[in-house]
């Protein structure tokens, strides 16, 4: 039943949050919008028996890259300039596009998947599940995540720095 | 290697500073005056509100000669002369010329004290009084009745322009400093 | 117990509108935004994956999504204050040439 | 009942923690003064201890100007975001001895999640980013601004330091708990030497400690609010109760990283006498608390303002290869000591 409540209060949320940021004409606004529905989705997380994700989500997401997001429409000043609306026919060819992709996933998980009739498997996955299975069975693509995260870090001072 | 000899230096510097401000919350004396109880000794030429000084015999010194008015800066005090023939005891002045109106502007005073210099009769003076906050504009404005009534106030102590004027008091109110002139006029008992 | 099949139909809505907001926007920080909006939906989706199955394998994964995500607004972000810096502006419209 | 239990406790660390800001704040004027050769505050109440309450009663009865520019829901939220964070990272900080029960339920801490304890601190602390930066853009206003991009990027960047500092110690104690790193540290190691994470993990201790420093906008770290070259930098449009949620934010934010230092590095609730009386728990983590807080008013009083180049170079070229050379040290400690 607590699940229920929270699942239902969480997806209004993250789904109504999201919504205001596509709609929001102001840069700042749609950020912050974006920040609830990553905190919906930390939440969600803490539901899921994730606590660990539920701490890096919000350490990740919403304590660093929103806040350089943040920083660089700050930077940028960009409320300055309007952003101009997407004419009517690519507008509704969007909205169009994006009901048909949703009706697909929606059918596709309802119609296509076993989960309802699946056991749940008891007892959540505690932190030291977690670790084991990251340093043991995915080891390789761990030490591949990090040298991505030091060649994106090359990239982004490359790309950044103003050439002298 | 350089480069750890300046964090270590530069961490000691971290801790010498510490060490200061230890040693200045542990045994330095407060110099903080308690205002309203505790008053602030000014110095002896402290340029406060002026005062209009009187004679030995009360008779004011003043002569409505508006030499103040024409070297003020500011054009904040305003002086209208007038002559008297009447004998010497019923007169205001000491001299036969007196000030019929003479008005300070405090608000706009900026206390730079060439008034004081100005005067021939050294009629005016200044006063240590630095409290001079009005809810009304208009109690800004000093006639000759208030600088008289300063004159009464702060007779006895030193202020700027009045320093020289009271022999008697003089190695109290300058310590080691000489007086910049003679006395023009004797001293006055309040 | 909310069957994990909710969650996922959440984790698709989630995504839907990341993708409207993709097609929908020209400010390229906020089809950045909506890219972002993407990736946690289908971190949602692996949560709970994750709990259905009771593996771990669901949450590594959301820890490498995150990692990549990480990477991708570090380098996305730059690409973008360099196209600031030469337009002026961050139209995706006017962003078509490969060169200046 | 549970949850009610902890909403209970919730309730009171949260009505303690914000009222002891005032103290605090009266705290660090006797010290500025002290340090200054001045008398500080003396006026309200016995040794001016009142003086808090009175400026409180003043801001609220101040007119509350909102300047025509602003971006009023940002302007509104910001202060609010920014109190937010530093109060919630107490929920996870224990504050007396666990072993201490009334009816059979532990009062000395609001909640121990055993997977996030210190993280939760972590995350809470990146959230306080939000209140600054959000007030800086809201105000519409050049020096508001300034101080709001300094802050993005100075929290980020000691974000990296805080969590490298943290990793030491979370090594060394092989928990996320707050509760456990404390037991951790009640072993004493060798000679002697009290168990407490700052004897082992003095670097940890150091890096933490100038981080915190640091994600709190305090001296030598304040150039958000760099008064003297951003008029009051992210605060400069607010009054009224809005300045004064920023002013609280400020020095509940001290109180907090006071907690949590005392809590990770110096044995929280530990000292002499505990296991006969462990009431006397809560006695030493509030003096531990209380001299942390010292010593930060202390810094104040002593160190001047960082340059910004100088404040960034600090982050990026000492304290990150500091936290990793730490790390490093301490992962290989732990891997030949074959385990916590």
């Amino acid at each position: 039943m607590t699940e229920w409540i929270l699942f239902i209060v969480l997806t209004a949320v993250a789904v109504g949050s999201a919504l205001m940021m596509v709609l929001n004409r102001n840069p700042v606004h749609a950020a912050l919008w974006l920040v609830l529905t990553f905190l919906a989705v930390a939440v969600f997380f803490l539901v899921l028996g994730a606590q660990f994700l539920f701490a890096a989500q919000i350490i990740i997401y919403t304590g660093a890259i929103m806040v350089l997001f943040l920083f660089v429409v700050m930077l940028l000043n960009l409320e300055r300039e309007r952003e101009p609306i997407v004419t009517g026919g690519q507008r509704a060819a969007a909205v169009a596009l994006a009901f048909a992709l949703l009706a697909v996933l929606v059918i596709a998980i309802a119609a296509r998947t076993s989960f309802p009739t699946m056991a749940m498997v008891p007892g959540g996955i505690t932190l030291t599940d977690l670790g084991v299975a990251l340093f043991d069975e995915w080891l390789l693509p761990f030490e591949l995540a990090s040298i991505l995260l030091l060649v994106a870090m090359i990239g982004a001072i490359a790309l950044a720095r103003r050439r002298t | 290697m350089s480069a750890i000899g300046n964090a270590i230096r530069q961490s000691l510097a971290i801790l010498k500073g510490m060490g200061v401000t230890l040693r200045h919350i542990l045994r330095e004396p407060r110099v903080t005056i308690q205002y309203p109880e505790e008053r602030p000794k000014q110095s002896f030429r402290y340029r406060g509100i002026h005062q209009l000084r009187l004679d030995e015999n009360g008779k004011e010194l003043c002569v409505g000669c508006n030499l103040c008015g024409l070297v003020c800066p500011s054009e904040c005090i305003y002086v209208e002369g007038a002559e008297t023939d009447a004998p010497e005891e019923a007169r205001v002045s000491r001299y036969e010329r007196y000030a019929l109106v003479y008005v300070i502007n405090a608000a706009r005073c900026l206390y730079c004290g060439y008034c004081v210099e100005a005067c021939p009769t050294d009629a005016l003076a200044m006063t240590p009084q630095f409290e001079l906050g009005e809810y009304q504009k208009r109690n800004c404005i000093y006639d000759k009745e208030d600088l008289v009534r300063n004159h009464r106030r702060w007779a006895d102590q030193a202020g700027y322009g009045i320093e020289w004027c009271n022999p008697a008091k003089l190695e109290e109110w300058t310590g080691d400093a000489k007086p910049v002139g003679p006395p023009s006029h004797p001293a006055v008992e309040p | 117990m909310v069957p994990t099949i909710a969650y996922v139909i959440v984790s698709a809505v989630l995504f839907t509108i990341g993708v409207a907001g993709v097609l929908l926007r020209r400010n390229a920080l906020i089809v950045f935004m909506s890219i972002e909006l993407m990736l946690n939906a289908v971190n949602l989706s692996l949560a709970g994956f994750a709990r259905q199955f009771g593996s771990a394998t669901g949450q590594v994964f959301i820890l490498f999504v995150l990692a990549v995500a990480a990477a991708e607004v570090a380098v996305g972000l730059a690409i973008i204050l360099a196209v600031f810096r030469h337009r002026d502006t961050v139209d995706v419209d006017n962003m078509n040439l490969m060169k200046w | 009942m549970e949850y009610l239990i902890m909403t209970i406790k919730a309730v009171v660390v949260f009505a303690v923690v914000a009222g002891s800001m005032p103290f605090i704040v009266w705290a660090e004027r006797k010290v500025m003064a002290d340090a200054q050769a001045r008398i500080g505050p003396n006026r309200v109440g016995p040794y001016g201890i009142l003086q808090s309450f009175a400026d409180a009663l003043k801001l609220m009865f101040k007119e509350d100007v909102t300047p025509r520019q602003v971006d009023k829901p940002i302007y509104f939220l910001a202060p609010v975001l920014a109190m937010i964070p530093a109060l919630t990272a107490f929920a996870v900080v224990p504050y007396g001895s666990p072993e201490v029960t009334v009816y059979g339920v532990p009062i000395f801490y609001v909640t121990d999640p055993k997977q996030v304890g210190v993280l939760w601190v972590f995350a809470v602390t990146t959230l306080s980013v939000y209140g600054v930066v959000l007030a800086g853009w809201a105000s519409n206003n050049k020096w508001s601004l300034l101080g709001a991009l300094r802050s993005a990027a100075q929290m980020i960047s000691y974000e990296v330091a805080l969590g490298l500092a943290i990793l030491g110690v979370v090594l060394g104690s092989g928990s996320l708990s707050l509760i456990d790193i404390v037991e951790k540290q009640a072993v004493p190691r060798a000679f002697g030497i009290p168990g407490i994470w700052l004897f082992a993990q003095p670097v940890a201790f150091l890096l933490f400690f100038t981080a915190s420093l640091a994600e709190t906008n305090r001296t030598p770290f304040d150039l958000p609010e760099a008064e003297s070259e951003l008029v009051a930098g992210f605060h400069t449009e607010y009054s009224s109760f809005k300045f004064a949620m920023f002013f609280m934010a400020e020095y509940i934010n001290v109180l907090t990283v006071s907690a949590v230092v005392a809590t990770l590095f110096l044995g929280g609730w530990l000292g002499p006498g505990v296991g006969q009386f462990p009431l006397l728990g809560v006695v030493y983590f509030a003096l531990k608390t209380a001299a942390l807080i010292y010593l930060i008013m202390w810094l104040r009083a002593t160190l001047p303002r960082f340059r910004y180049d100088q404040l960034m170079r600090f982050a990026w070229k000492v304290l990150l290869p500091l936290g990793l050379a730490n790390v490093f040290i301490t992962a290989l400690w732990v891997g030949l000591r074959g385990g916590t």
